[in-house]
């Protein structure tokens, strides 16, 4: 099918693959890569498929070494739970610039705020977040489920079954953050007893509709999302 | 009411929605007062709260039933100081005899995670200049927040506040005064910040001597603001506050595509 | 804004401009993106703005050693008239293994039909799209526009207003042709009145080689893609 004079080495594969990957990959999953290859091509292929997850993390070490020390402007960075190429930081102004992203779309502070309650708290309700910050929150959370920062993880078995918010992938991918342990003062902060307030759970229905869709999704999807969707509950 | 006779005569109303709440305004007021959050001089900060309260009100801005829950919740506090402790009335036994404690614990409680979401801010104007293949992840969509990202709404009442301020409380000659209007102010604006020219606030109310043309102009910012044709920023807590346009800040023309597919 | 304490080579630069780019780099548009950024950040920025096509070309030279000599899996090929940074060939078979469970680097045959009519038809109306292929091309469609290889290009004149669709930059990136004129039987084919009865487009040799590697078995010919795309083993 394809007829390959040199087989490459394990870094390059790695390269090729955190290269190619829309998403930060796990030495997990690239294992799998190595081993569904070997499978389904055969042949000189396979003998890439008895790479231990060790040798994988040893080879992704040398590369960033690699990439760092010939100056190639690209890193590996530790994100969401996984491994992603990127580029250097201290490029960063000239690619901003080429794609006309002088202007980023930075996140406003209420938003950052509800962020940061709901990765503390997760999974937690809406009439949660609002008896934290003292204010309604519909409109809020409502573009970070859209800029998929946030999304539902479940439903609460309180009456009138609301939803349960929690962060995404996307939200560690975001921040540049490797786990949600990355975040300060996250033991303290989880432990918390939220402060009691007459609660305001008015209806939500265009929202509710919306999400109706979006946790069956979430339910379908539940493996990418590898750590912090499990801890419901 | 006689704050009622700033308003601009053609009812204008900008409907800027306040994501920011009456626990917001208070940590506002005490950052800005410098005082100590586990002593709060309630009196104080009530009557602040109170008069920052009646300017939103006054510019229609939609502010939610939980500042005026707020507002009693002080009034509450501030007369059960006042009273001499044993009639008080019953309270938690396990909790302090202050009645400002549960306001504290909130306020406490809050303030972590609004340290804990500049941390998350921090980290966003790192990854800034961090893209993925093809800048990927960047991308969250074509939805810049109201371009008030560095400034609170408290900044920009403080500001009219303070504007409001230096006019003398009843000017007679107001009452013949031209009338201005809100739209005259935007396009005023808008010639005023060409060409990426910063303004700050203190200077765009400079000369002004007629509170009502204050509060027309304020209005007319917060509306460009809402527009994302104006965006505030404030480099530290307590500066100026500078606005200036936004490049390509007309509106983006929606490609619906796949809708039609 | 962004403080930086170490500047980066123009080297380094080149490689992240080259890894963020959405599409392939000419040494010109790599030139402005110097001198734009140079105008906008100011001070120790502006240096880079000094920089001629023909500095920028030598360190691309240099680069693209860089890259195979350190074995990074990556390297810089010249495709549609610019430098793009892609993975060693031989390292292929690992990242379509990864892809392929990513249904959207998968095409169906449908849906390298529907491409090539589109490709060679442009613009053309879903109706014209459906009298040649002899079935409805909906999801397909879709589909295509989803993975931006296909994207309206305006509308038609005739009742209904209808929608036209045509190929976009990426169609050429993915298939790695560098213009239009590269696919065989260009110009007799964009001649050709539209078939009357359904007919199956003859394959074309050299695109169709490309894409078996994708498409790794033919499905029956009929199903659509939701079928077949589930079959992700």
């Amino acid at each position: 099918m394809s007829n390959i004079e040199v087989l490459p080495e394990l870094k390059q594969i790695i390269g090729a693959l955190l290269f190619a990957a829309k998403k930060p990959l796990t030495s997990r999953e690239i294992r799998k890569a190595l081993v569904d290859a070997g499978a389904s091509y055969g042949g000189p292929y396979q003998q890439f498929a008895e790479f231990k997850e060790d040798d994988i993390l040893a080879a992704i070490e040398e590369l960033k070494n690699e990439l760092v020390q010939s100056s190639t402007g690209l890193c590996i960075a530790e994100v969401a739970h996984g491994f992603r190429l990127q580029n250097e930081i201290n490029c960063g102004p000239w690619v901003r610039t080429l794609l006309d992203k002088d202007q980023t779309a930075r996140l406003s502070k209420p938003a950052l705020e509800t962020l940061a309650i709901i990765a503390y708290r997760q999974p937690i309700l809406r009439s949660e977040i609002e008896s934290v910050r003292g204010v309604a929150v519909d409109q809020v959370l409502r573009n970070l489920v859209e800029m998929q920062l946030v999304r539902v993880t479940g439903r609460s078995e309180l009456p009138g079954r609301p939803w349960l918010f929690g962060t995404t992938q996307r939200f560690l991918e975001h921040f540049g953050l490797r786990s949600l342990e990355e975040m300060p003062g996250m033991e303290e902060l989880k432990r918390m007893v939220p402060v009691e307030k007459p609660e305001r759970t008015k209806p939500f229905p265009a929202m509710e509709k919306e999400l109706e869709q979006q946790t069956q999704q979430a339910v379908t999807e539940e493996e990418d999302e590898s750590g912090e969707a499990e801890e419901a509950d | 009411m006689y704050m009622a006779d700033l308003l601009p005569n053609e009812e204008y109303k900008v409907s800027l929605e306040v994501f920011e709440g009456p626990l917001d305004l208070l940590l506002y007021l005490i950052k800005k007062d410098e005082v100590d959050i586990y002593d709060i001089p309630i009196g104080r900060i009530t009557t602040q709260y109170m008069e920052y309260l009646e300017l939103m009100k006054i510019l229609n801005l939609e502010i939610a039933g939980d500042f005026i829950v707020m507002a009693a919740t002080l009034m509450v506090i501030k007369s059960r100081l006042l009273l001499p402790d044993e009639e008080r009335g019953p309270v938690d036994e396990d909790d302090e005899d202050d009645p400002r404690w549960d306001l504290v614990r909130q306020l406490v409680e809050y303030k972590k995670f609004k340290d804990a979401a500049g941390f998350l801010g921090h980290l966003e104007t790192v990854q800034e200049n961090v893209f993925s293949r093809e800048g990927e992840h960047v991308e969250l969509g074509v939805r810049p927040d109201i371009g008030m990202q560095d400034v609170s709404i408290f900044d920009l009442i403080s500001a009219l506040n303070q504007a409001l301020d230096r006019v003398p409380r009843e000017e007679l000659n107001e009452i013949f005064a031209e009338q201005f209007t809100v739209s005259e102010k935007v396009d005023w604006l808008l010639e005023a910040t060409k060409n990426g020219k910063p303004l700050t606030l203190g200077r765009l109310f400079r000369g002004m001597r007629s509170r009502h043309e204050i509060v027309c102009t304020f209005l007319a910012v917060l509306e460009l603001i809402k527009l994302n044709r104006l965006a505030a920023r404030q480099d530290n807590h307590f500066d100026e506050i500078v606005i200036e346009q936004v490049e390509g800040g007309e509106p983006e023309p929606v490609l619906q595509e796949k809708e039609t597919v």
